[in-house]
């Protein structure tokens, strides 16, 4: 199958192309050179005046994991507010703020997304998130392990284990787990919390071992770094949304010691402390930090007003925070000594003075930090919004009298301590680009996605170009997932299933030895059943994996 | 299906027979099956030797064999001219499950498991209120008390007590230093062997008087003025003793089996037991560990719960999902002739037969089971962890066990079936 | 004009748009209600120095109130809603919660919302109970003899005060008797009460003062001892004047309540001791409502 | 057959509530092939339905009269927040449970859960008047809100479960339990109930001032008295499980 898409404006940052009008081939799966002239091209879209992007990746979207399904099973009243009905082959669902699998598929697909990853995979926990990413079609989808409060890494850090150790173990959990990177949510804290703890700063020292979030959070931005690891440590900080926590997010940038670090959903930890009501933005510091220093990348966890519920592993957070759940009912678990899960569900107010700021500091710092490659756009669904909110997300970004409109109609008090009024900034289509497609996917290593060169994965969105970004967004002329025309107009028309893209670093089977023991002694599950197999992976949960490369392993 | 190695002389078989999972069981084979199992566990050896020694008599139609052929032919005319299909059952696995799923959104059937009621007094406590929870290795590692509600947790979980309640070791809690309490009617019940030594507290209770055991234990642990002595002597000792412990434990642990709870509206009284556990978490940790999983009910809900947006009890009839715990409980849409096909799946135990009734019904069953009403259709098929490889969830409901397959005698795994009729009804 | 000897001088009574609410005290009994209704409007004469202008406006049987126990039904004036408002807060707080078995209810439905139990129930430390009938909504309030009961909002409406008349006597006793006789007819009529003490006030005022703290002080023209002194109402046979101020729902009702009064001054006639009906006024610049007493008589 | 699910019912021509499109099964068909409507939009819409099984009757009713002569389902009234709905025979479980305003008569007896908050939900009736002269099944006002319910027959076990706040009046015989976990309202009794939880105290005998205005509202809807006069009753506080601060009124 040839497929050729003639005379779009093709937006390729990860190629330099900013808007070029140009002819792209699609063969079976991949982009191509174009053919021989004489080379009989099977489908033909004229795409004059249209743009094209390569699919769109979220890199930070809860999707996937037993949290989501506390969230589907805690609300039951929430779930029909959206309802998609069975058609054809297509499969019904529900659930507009915790979306059932199929339905999360099919929605992201029809807005131009086509690889989304859960940021929060507890290994313990993987064949749950797999199998439910694997039921959620026509998405590619990956995980990030959760490490840095299981305990057995801590009591390996505490024990002074030598930075090979936690390197093995490291990549062993990568492996078992079918994961491309690894995330910390609080280091530390949610161990702590188990101990009774209730908050635990970055310099802080752990209720049971003598070592502190800086050191968990040193250690393995370490670890993944000599592993070759393409994503950096992927960081949930301590104190989320704690006023005056800026303070506890630039001494977790510190603790990487210059190395790789992802700071996530950083607009929960961008608070201060000014005004009356003791709450305050700090973006402008913590984007003056992220300016300055290029090891350091984000997202931005972005607020919409509305209902919502908040996932999240942080217990100890979760916890702390209860008492605003709206409606009124949570839940926590404590998990397997490994880590936590707290879901409380959230409505934010526009008349609220904390939640209209929140709203603020978020669009401050994707305005802020100039450089789009390190700033990416996340509402951390569901915990800031649903990912529904994107289109809406872009139009913010891309159309300052827009923003000021809806600045306008916010609570007046946290409009006036915003300097959001004062950013002129407008995204550029290229930037949305950069953002949402090109940096994630060099972001996490993926080099045959994200671009539209020949050789890469054919995964592109085709939009009208119209007036308002929040309907080009929403409603793309044709979605590609590799090579095959899984939208139109806004509105599914094929599926596929996607993929599960990992990255394996070497590391010594030795330390299975100790692992094996340490199951045996205090699990309740063994070792051998611990781990994910590629067959298991592809046939019995039903997503093959995708094998992208690490750097050539440094050594300490 | 990916696959194992189909050997009974495996060192770690997983065993599907109960919502604890053990994954450290070895088989030693004999003449008739199993000759012994290591560890001991009455309910795993059971459920083993039921599934090695069932001898499948085919797919038979009202009775009479037919061929497999035949029997999916007949299965596919019956599911196309249902109007209010009604899967029920639901003990398999996560693929036979994923397979029932897409095959009732293609009917629009309904959904049900055969340990529904059970089920949903947990769940429906998760709906209205949320709770604290934990796991089995947090229990095992952390917990310094921990109190069992109910006599019953023993036989359902025989390994309960040395993977969970006194554990050989323990990260944080050793066991010199646990509280173990059980509230239950032991003056009427034997304590089970392995606590003999052990002498926990027990709160001699019956089950009616289980939801003022907890109410007075969050009003006392809430300074709120009651009078403990309504609850009668020596239980209202205990109950103050308890509030005590409760106070002073670092980590406790509630735990009950809800098959146990089988008074209506037991959902209350477990709502109670979670409270109180969340009220101990202003000073202390504490935490819920609800006993579930047999029969995969746990791994059925689950998958339901991904793929629909709702736990089971969900209907696809009007060709999005509904849900409602009370209206859809498989027992009533039969009584009442809501129903007009009953889809049975129970390939786990060859004794979760479909309920004797009136409708038309297909059976995808263990092949060991004898049904005494014969049925329209019924179709063998293979025990998850036995015949073919799978997968389950285990009790807390965030450890999905692989399950390995142990021997091949050409059964096909509920999934396989469900999924060539799936074909043949075509879009 | 002149009725039964008694002359209807050709004047008018000046009064003012006010902001009034109507209650109802229920009780054990109707000493208990009166009781809680005198000392709500006790120290209520005149919003100089009270705040509010109030009094009972009528005795209520078992069959009138909400409760069907015997109750009074009370008027409160103020010169602005939210006056009015906090010092009903203030009275119902003291005066009536705190009395023996009393209720309290709105006596009107018309008009904007007060808080009553609205406010009166952080008194039962969030021991308070909440019942909503219909669209009323109550409060349950513990103390110590059970609950007081209490509605939620009663309303206020734009009312009439200081509807008035003066009554010239030859000697002071007769004055009295005279006005005595003017308050018992007036206190049958509903709609209206009269603030004063017993009804009737002596000390008439004009507006302003030789000292510059007070606003308002004594109506010499009409004080009998300062005849010869100042430039007086009076003849020389006066021997005292009273005042009977009269404050109404509305202005029908402040009108009729004066004609009424007047009418029971006039009874006594000028063979007791009566020889003058006059009324004060402020010119007519200050007060909205005018009161021509010939008209009222006519 | 479920769900019934017209918004303004009672606003619509009979012909318009014949073409609604109901669901058997996994089919539909329009609802004058599974009862009778008579009646005229505005006035009184009567339906004539047998059915057990037709659930959402009225959800979300905002005016109007409708009668449905025969029984209905579950879920009666849901939502409902003005008009009146009179049902002739029984109806099943959760009738009037998110009801806001409005009023609902059933003749017959209800289900459990009468007035209860449904999956998921934090409140149950809202507001309006839910009266049942027959019996209630158990949890009738689980988790109320405000507003009253009447049961002019029994009522089951756990009734007032969970409650809120609201009056929840029950004149015959009361089961086991009632008032568990209750957080404010009040449960009225005319007899003793079968069982309380051990969590609620005795505050003693008393003569509630409140009590003479609910009876006129009472039989200003046409509903029996909650007691008698001006009579003396026994109060229980409680649940002290939980807040404590409900009531359980019972005639002494």
């Amino acid at each position: 199958m040839l497929i050729k898409l003639s005379g779009g404006t093709v937006y390729d940052p990860a190629n330099g192309i900013d808007g070029r009008v140009m002819d792209l081939f699609i063969r079976d799966q991949h982009l191509v050179e174009p053919p021989a002239d004489n080379e009989p091209i099977d489908q033909h879209y004229p795409l004059e005046g249209k743009v094209v992007m390569a699919g769109a990746i979220d890199l930070h979207t809860h999707i996937g994991g037993g949290k989501v399904n506390i969230a589907r099973t805690l609300l039951p009243e929430q779930q029909p507010a959206y309802s998609r009905p069975r058609a054809g082959r297509m499969r019904s669902g529900s659930g507009g703020i915790a979306p059932s699998t199929h339905a999360t598929g099919y929605r992201y697909a029809e807005m131009g997304y086509t690889t989304c990853f859960e940021p929060a995979l507890l290994p313990v926990n993987a064949r749950q998130a797999h199998m439910e990413m694997a039921d959620t079609p026509l998405l590619d989808t990956g995980g990030y392990a959760l490490l840095g409060n299981d305990e057995f890494l801590l009591q390996l850090i505490a024990e002074g284990a030598e930075q090979q150790t936690i390197n093995d173990y490291v990549a062993w959990t990568l492996r078992a787990s079918q994961c491309i990177g690894v995330k910390v949510v609080n280091p530390g804290g949610i161990s702590a919390f188990k101990f009774n703890q209730r908050a635990l700063d970055v310099d802080d020292v752990h209720p049971h071992y003598p070592i502190s979030p800086r050191d968990i959070l040193r250690t393995l931005s370490r670890a993944l770094h000599q592993l070759g690891v393409p994503h950096p440590l992927h960081v949930h900080a301590s104190n989320l949304g704690v006023p005056g926590n800026y303070l506890s997010t630039l001494a977790t940038m510190d603790a990487a010691e210059g190395l790789p670090i992802h700071l996530t959903h950083i607009q929960f930890h961008s608070y201060g402390t000014e005004g009356d009501r003791k709450f305050s933005s700090c973006a402008a510091q913590i984007a003056e930090a992220v300016n300055r220093q290029a090891n350091i990348s984000i997202d931005v966890g972005q607020i919409m007003f509305g209902q919502t519920v908040t996932v999240s592993g942080d217990t100890m957070r979760q916890y702390a925070n209860h008492g605003h759940a709206h409606p009124r009912k949570w839940l926590c678990m404590d998990i397997e000594c490994e880590a936590g899960c707290g879901v409380v569900p959230f409505r934010y107010r526009d008349r609220n003075f904390v939640n209209a700021l929140q709203w603020a500091i978020g669009l401050e710092l994707f305005l802020l930090v100039d450089d789009p490659w390190r700033v990416f756009l996340t509402t951390d669904h569901p915990n800031g919004a649903p990912f529904t909110s994107y289109p809406h997300l872009i139009r913010l970004l891309m159309d300052r009298s827009f923003r000021n409109d809806m600045l306008a109609r916010i609570h007046p008090d946290a409009g006036a301590s915003s300097h959001l009024a004062s950013l002129d900034r407008e995204y550029s289509l290229n930037e949305i680009a950069i953002m949402t497609r090109a940096a994630p996917a060099r972001l996490l290593g993926m080099t045959d996605y994200g671009h539209l060169a020949p050789g890469a994965v054919a995964d592109l969105v085709v939009y009208h170009r119209e007036g308002n970004p929040e309907q080009m967004f929403e409603r793309p002329m044709l979605v590609f997932k590799r090579g095959e025309v899984v939208a139109r107009e806004g509105a599914i028309c094929a599926s596929v299933n996607g993929s599960t893209h990992v990255v394996r670093p070497e590391y010594d089977q030795g330390i299975e030895t100790r692992l094996a023991e340490w199951f045996a002694r205090y699990h309740s599950m063994s070792l051998r059943n611990f781990g994910i197999s590629d067959d298991e992976m592809a046939d019995g949960i039903g997503s093959p994996v995708v094998i992208h490369p690490c750097a050539s392993t440094s050594h300490p | 299906m990916w696959t194992t190695e189909p050997s009974l002389n495996q060192k770690h078989l997983t065993c599907p027979f109960c919502g604890l999972a053990c994954d450290d069981l070895s088989i030693t084979p004999g003449d008739r099956g199993i000759e012994s199992l290591d560890p001991k566990c009455d309910k795993a050896k059971q459920g083993f030797r039921l599934a090695l020694q069932a001898v499948s008599r085919g797919p038979r139609s009202n009775g009479a064999p037919v061929s497999m052929e035949v029997a999916l032919q007949q299965s596919v005319q019956l599911l196309k001219s249902a109007r209010a299909p009604l899967f029920a059952g639901l003990a398999t696995d996560v693929n036979g499950m994923r397979a029932t799923l897409e095959l009732a959104d293609r009917c629009g059937g309904v959904l049900d498991h055969l340990n529904g009621d059970a089920m949903f007094r947990n769940i429906r406590v998760v709906q209205d209120n949320g709770w604290v929870a934990c796991t089995l290795s947090e229990a095992r590692n952390r917990a310094d008390l921990i109190l069992i509600i109910g006599t019953q947790c023993f036989d359902r979980f025989p390994r309960f007590v040395d993977r969970v309640l006194l554990p050989r070791e323990s990260l944080f809690s050793p066991k010199a230093g646990r509280h173990l309490v059980m509230l239950g009617p032991w003056q009427n019940n034997r304590l089970p062997a392995t606590l003999k030594d052990y002498a926990p507290i027990t709160l001699h209770a019956h089950p009616s008087q289980w939801a003022d055991v907890a109410g007075m234990l969050r009003a006392r642990l809430g300074n709120r003025p009651v009078d403990s002595g309504r609850l009668g002597g020596q239980l209202a000792e205990g109950v103050e003793e308890l509030a005590r412990l409760l106070r002073e434990a670092k980590y406790s642990v509630i735990t009950w089996s809800a098959a146990e709870l089988t008074f209506p509206h037991a959902e209350l009284v477990i709502e109670r037991w979670a409270a109180l556990a969340r009220d101990l978490n202003q000073t202390t940790r504490s935490s819920v560990l609800p006993l579930a999983g047999n029969q995969g009910d746990i791994t059925s809900n689950q998958v339901c719960t991904w793929q629909t947006g709702y736990p089971l009890r969900t209907s696809l009839q009007y060709g999005y999902p509904v849900h409602d715990s009370r209206l859809f409980r498989y027992q009533d849409l039969i009584e009442n002739n809501t129903a007009d096909l009953l889809i049975w799946i129970s390939s786990l135990d060859p004794e979760a037969k479909p309920p004797a009734c009136d409708l038309p019904t297909i059976v995808f069953g263990h092949p060991g089971m004898e049904l005494g009403q014969e049925v329209e259709v019924f179709l063998p098929v293979g025990v998850p962890g036995v015949d073919h490889t799978g997968h389950g969830y285990r009790s807390d409901t965030v450890c999905t066990l692989p399950l390995g397959q142990l021997i091949e005698r050409g059964l096909p795994s509920a999934a396989t079936l469900l999924r060539t009729l799936l074909d043949r009804l075509g879009d | 004009m002149i009725i039964n000897g008694v002359e209807i001088e050709d004047t008018f009574a000046e009064a003012f748009g006010m902001s009034a609410t109507r209650l109802i005290i229920t009780a054990i009994n109707e000493r208990w209600a009166r009781i809680a209704g005198e000392t709500m409007t006790g120290f209520a004469t005149s919003v100089i120095g009270c705040g509010v202008e109030g009094g009972i406006e009528s005795i209520l049987n078992e069959a009138d109130t909400p409760d069907g126990r015997p109750g009074v039904s009370v008027l409160l004036f103020g010169m602005s809603g939210s006056v009015l408002g906090k010092q009903l807060e203030a009275r119902a707080g003291q005066c009536v919660l705190t009395c023996p078995t009393t209720a309290l209810f709105s006596g009107m439905t018309d008009g904007e919302p007060l808080p009553l139990g609205k406010n009166l129930r952080y008194f039962g430390d969030g021991y308070q109970i909440s019942k909503q009938l219909g669209d009323q909504r109550y409060w349950r309030i513990p103390v110590m003899d059970g609950e007081f009961l209490c509605q939620e909002h009663t309303t206020r409406k734009p009312a009439v005060g200081g509807g008035n008349f003066l009554v010239l006597a030859a000697t002071q006793a007769q004055a009295l008797t005279a006005c005595e006789q003017a308050i018992a007819a007036i206190a049958r009529l509903p709609g209206v009460i009269t603030p004063f003490p017993g009804g009737i006030v002596r000390s008439g005022s004009k507006v302003g003062s030789k000292y510059k703290a007070l606003m308002a002080s004594t109506n010499e023209a009409y004080c009998p001892t300062l005849r010869g002194l100042v430039r007086t109402q009076l003849s020389q046979d006066t021997g005292a004047v009273l005042e009977i101020v009269i404050n109404g729902i509305a202005e029908e009702e402040v009108g009729w309540a004066m004609r009424t009064g007047i009418q029971a001054v006039c009874e006594l006639g000028s063979a007791q001791g009566i020889q003058r009906i006059s009324a004060g006024n402020y010119g007519g610049k200050l007060g909205r409502y005018h009161f021509h007493l010939r008209k009222l008589l006519a | 057959m479920s769900p019934f699910v017209p918004q303004r019912l009672a606003s619509m021509r009979p012909r318009q509530i014949a073409a609604i499109t109901l669901h058997q099964g996994n089919r539909t068909l329009p609802a004058g092939e599974l009862f009778d409507v008579t009646g005229s939009p505005g006035g009184r819409i009567v339906i004539q339905s047998d059915s057990e099984l037709l659930d959402n009757i009225g959800m979300g009713m905002a005016d109007g009269e409708l009668m449905v002569e025969g029984q209905a389902g579950g879920y009666l009234g849901r939502g409902m927040s003005g008009g009146f709905l009179q049902v002739a025979g029984a109806t099943g479980i959760f009738a009037g449970s998110a009801m806001s305003g409005g009023r609902i008569l059933i003749e017959g007896n209800a289900g459990d859960l009468l007035g209860g908050a449904a999956a998921g939900e934090r409140q149950g009736m809202r507001g309006g008047f839910l009266h049942v002269r027959g019996s209630a099944g158990d949890r009738a006002g689980d988790r109320q809100r405000r507003g009253i319910i009447v049961v002019e027959g029994n009522a089951g076990d756990y009734a007032a479960s969970r409650m809120v706040a609201g009056t929840l009046i029950i004149l015959g015989q009361a089961g086991h339990q009632c008032g568990l976990d209750m957080r404010r309202g009040s449960l009225i009794l005319n007899s003793k109930p079968k069982s309380l939880p051990a969590t609620f105290n005795v505050s003693g005998g008393h003569q509630l001032t409140f009590l003479t205005l609910l009876n006129q509202y009472l039989e200003s809807h046409s509903a029996p008295w909650a007691f008698p006069g001006n009579s003396r009753i026994r109060r229980w506080v409680g649940d002290l499980a939980c807040d404590g601060r409900g009531e359980i009124l019972i005639q002494a």
